[in-house]
């Protein structure tokens, strides 16, 4: 397997195969002389714009303290919870859980259900 | 049975993405100028998008990716993001334009001036998306698109001389004005091979949940649609030639555009001209708009489907509520919807090889497409598409500013 | 140490000599169920032209171009790597006793 | 890419800028009056709305009106400028009446003046001819 090939960028779904974002970010834990190991999946956020240019990595975080859901840390899917790797990688996770869907939810709450005919995003 | 259906996804995609504001301007403005000698110029558009749609539905069917999904697993999120980039600003200026049409077709009906229509039909475009079906805006707006087959109508009515358009399906230069002509078969070019056609039928046909059994029906329906656009964008240019240009109008405003399919179709021709314009550029504005909204959706991995509720899709249906309610903007101000027109198909002819390139690749790829990849044949058009829509765009545009 | 390693794409590595060896492109990893371990880091041109599973494209236009050229590859085993500092990879052996992959 | 897309702009801006020649001129007058021509029949056969045909015979009026003021200037020399100033107030004048008889449904007048703008109209194509001869 290949890391940026085959789990970078791909497509993140939870166990109800709802889309929760994209692998925006591969952790790594390099040990003195034990070989390195993937520990997490990092999911949006600083992690996405870094990889363009680090300033903007520093501004997103600004601004997410801003507005928004106000998160603290970004959100980290733990490798041992990704059940396969194919068209998108399954995560044993829930994504309204997990943090992955906080914008989304955000959003919904504090936008478009104000607007008619939004709908709730509770209703499933 | 399902899959006879799916023609409307061809349909659609033409009417409202072949035959809009962009390919009636610039049609009629070929045709006023220069007469049939700008045919060949959509001949080529329809051919090289015939092929460019195929291969998305195939991407789709076979891979189940879209295109943008495809580009950000392969490219990474820079190059992506670069692509977002450009390709929302150019996507948005032809929104401005289809809207601007939209405004401009109520205005030649109501004689109510169309900054005052800019905002209710952003509004009316943004309701049908927010209420509205996949299915809904296909098959409505490829029914209602049905109209601008009076087009056709009108071209046939003028009794072209057949032999001489015929004749103009082969390449030649003009004797003068070269600096135009250029000009405007860029245009062309532009107005038909749009890159959000690609995004939303690719977007469409994991809508529609395709799968490898639907590779014939894409070729049938991309080869259909595709044709049934062009063949429109010719009738008009054939009009425009028959009607406009022995009166020595050139079409620099659309009230003069209006007068295209007067003397035609005495009765009808002038309210029929202007239905037309409203339903196509409707159907186009949707399209656009969705097409944006995929395009960041699919790229950011959110939720995305016209048929889940607003509030499902939450962060999808935010975008095209900002995009289209912006879109409004430049319209208030008075901004001239041909102006825009021309400069977005340009423009869009210019920036064809940042969304072809990758193209390029991904319908390369084994693992997407495995024993589906391009043959050499559909390599050899994107690449002429690419060659062809960059210099002719790189060449003649500066030659208009000298004046040839 | 964690890292992302993300980050350490295209960033150029030198070798136990400081000779510049080629930048990284792909990482190798095996996943046995429990643990995703990184066997070995791709550098070099090919290892970019595999990322984007680009060689059905390249080959054919390598030929019609009668190009000989024979893009660069390295596997770097992770016990080579020595990554303490990531803006600035090395090898921890010389860039000769690299072998080729492929 | 983002560079050469500024480039593109700015030169589709400066082509907005770009001063037309006399017989580019000349050519954009007798589109517009082919324009309150085309307009002004389809108006009398009772197939365009009164709104519509008013305002386009407002926007020939007001466009001939702005090129005519340009045109005097880069007219080259050997023109006869004089008719061709006449032709150019009096179907001016023609297709401002034409705009207001609109409003008054009175058809008779309006064929009139229809006619005579088409007999200016050949005139000027006639100048037009002359001055892209002189410009060659």
């Amino acid at each position: 397997m290949h890391l940026i090939r085959d789990v970078l960028d791909k497509q993140l779904v939870d166990r109800q195969d709802c889309n929760m974002g994209r692998a925006s970010g591969l952790i790594v834990h390099l040990g003195e002389s034990t070989q390195p190991r993937l520990t997490h999946v990092v999911i949006g956020g600083p992690a996405l714009w870094m990889r363009i240019h680090p300033s903007l990595g520093k501004l997103s975080t600004k601004l997410a303290r801003l507005w928004g859901p106000k998160r603290k840390e970004p959100v980290k899917i733990p490798w041992s919870r990704v059940k396969t790797v194919g068209k998108d990688l399954k995560l044993d996770v829930d994504a309204k859980e997990s943090g992955a869907l906080d914008w989304e939810l955000w959003i919904a709450r504090h936008i478009i259900e104000r607007i008619p005919g939004g709908g709730s995003e509770e209703e499933e | 049975m399902k899959k006879i259906l799916q023609l409307t996804l061809g349909i659609v995609t033409s009417v409202g993405g072949f035959l809009e504001i962009g390919s009636v301007t610039t049609a009629a403005q070929a045709g006023a100028r220069f007469g049939y000698q700008l045919l060949w110029v959509i001949l080529l558009g329809t051919v090289c998008l015939i092929f460019l749609i195929e291969m998305a539905g195939r991407l789709a069917a076979v891979s189940k990716h879209t295109i943008v999904d495809a580009m950000r697993e392969r490219f990474g999120f820079p190059f992506f993001f670069f692509v977002l980039i450009g390709m929302v600003i150019v996507a948005f200026l032809v929104l401005v334009a289809e809207l601007g049409g939209i405004a401009f077709a109520l205005q030649i009906l109501t004689g109510i001036r169309f900054p005052w229509w800019a905002l209710p039909v952003s509004l009316l475009v943004w309701l049908l998306m927010w209420k509205g079906t996949f299915s809904l805006i296909e098959n409505g707006a490829s029914l209602l698109g049905l109209v601008t087959i009076s087009f056709v109508v009108a071209a046939f009515k003028l009794g072209p001389d057949w032999s001489s358009v015929g004749a103009s399906l082969v390449p030649t230069l003009p004797d003068s004005d070269k600096a135009n002509y250029g000009f405007i078969a860029v245009s062309i070019l532009g107005a038909s091979i749009s890159p959000y056609l690609m995004y939303f039928y690719s977007s469409g046909a994991i809508e529609d949940k395709w799968d490898r059994s639907y590779i014939p029906m894409n070729r049938i329906i991309a080869g259909s649609g595709m044709t049934f656009g062009g063949f429109l964008s010719m009738a008009v240019l054939v009009a425009a030639a028959l009607a406009l240009r022995p009166k020595g109008l050139q079409v620099d405003t659309f009230p003069q555009a209006a007068l295209l399919m007067t003397t035609a179709l005495p009765r009808w021709g002038f309210y029929l001209f202007a239905l037309s314009m409203l339903f196509a550029c409707f159907g186009a504005a949707l399209e656009i708009s969705l097409a944006i909204a995929y395009f960041f959706a699919q790229g950011f991995g959110w939720n995305w489907s016209e048929d889940l509720q607003p509030s499902q899709d939450a962060r999808f249906a935010f975008v095209y509520t900002i995009i289209i309610l912006l879109a409004a903007v430049p319209l208030m101000l008075r901004v001239d919807p041909i102006k825009v027109t021309m400069v977005s198909m340009a423009l869009t002819s210019a920036t064809l090889p940042l969304a072809i390139v990758p193209f390029l690749f991904l319908m390369n790829d084994p693992l997407y497409l495995g024993k589906h990849r391009n043959g050499w044949i559909s390599n050899t058009v994107v690449a002429i598409v690419i060659l062809l829509s960059f210099v002719l765009a790189v060449i003649s545009i500066p030659l208009q500013i000298i004046g040839g | 140490m964690d890292i992302n390693i993300e980050l350490l794409l295209g960033t150029k590595v030198c070798d136990a000599n400081g000779e510049k060896v080629g930048r990284i492109e792909e990482f190798r990893v095996e996943d046995d169920g429990n643990s995703c371990r990184i066997e070995a880091y791709l550098i070099g041109t090919s290892a970019l032209i595999q990322r984007l599973s680009a060689w059905t494209l390249v080959r054919p236009i390598q030929r019609a171009l009668r190009s000989r050229k024979l893009y660069s590859v390295f596997e770097v085993r992770w016990q080579d790597m020595d990554l303490s500092d990531p803006k600035q990879p090395r090898l921890r052996i010389s860039g000769k006793d690299l072998r080729h992959a492929r | 890419m983002r560079v050469k897309r500024l480039a593109v702009l700015s030169f589709l801006f400066t082509l907005a800028c770009k001063p037309p020649t006399a017989s580019e001129q000349m050519d954009s007058i007798i589109s517009w009056l082919g324009t309150a021509g085309m307009a002004g029949r389809a108006w009398l056969n009772h197939t365009t709305p009164d709104k519509y045909t008013r305002q386009t015979l407002e926007l020939s009026h007001d466009s001939l009106l702005e090129i005519g003021n340009g045109l005097f200037k880069s007219l080259p020399p050997g023109v006869d400028s004089a008719s061709l100033d006449s032709a150019l107030t009096r179907s001016r004048e023609h297709v401002a009446l034409m705009a207001k008889l609109v409003d008054q449904k009175d058809a008779p007048d309006f064929r009139t003046l229809l006619d005579s703008l088409q007999a200016d109209e050949t005139l000027v194509k006639q100048l037009a001819d002359s001055v892209e001869a002189k410009e060659q």
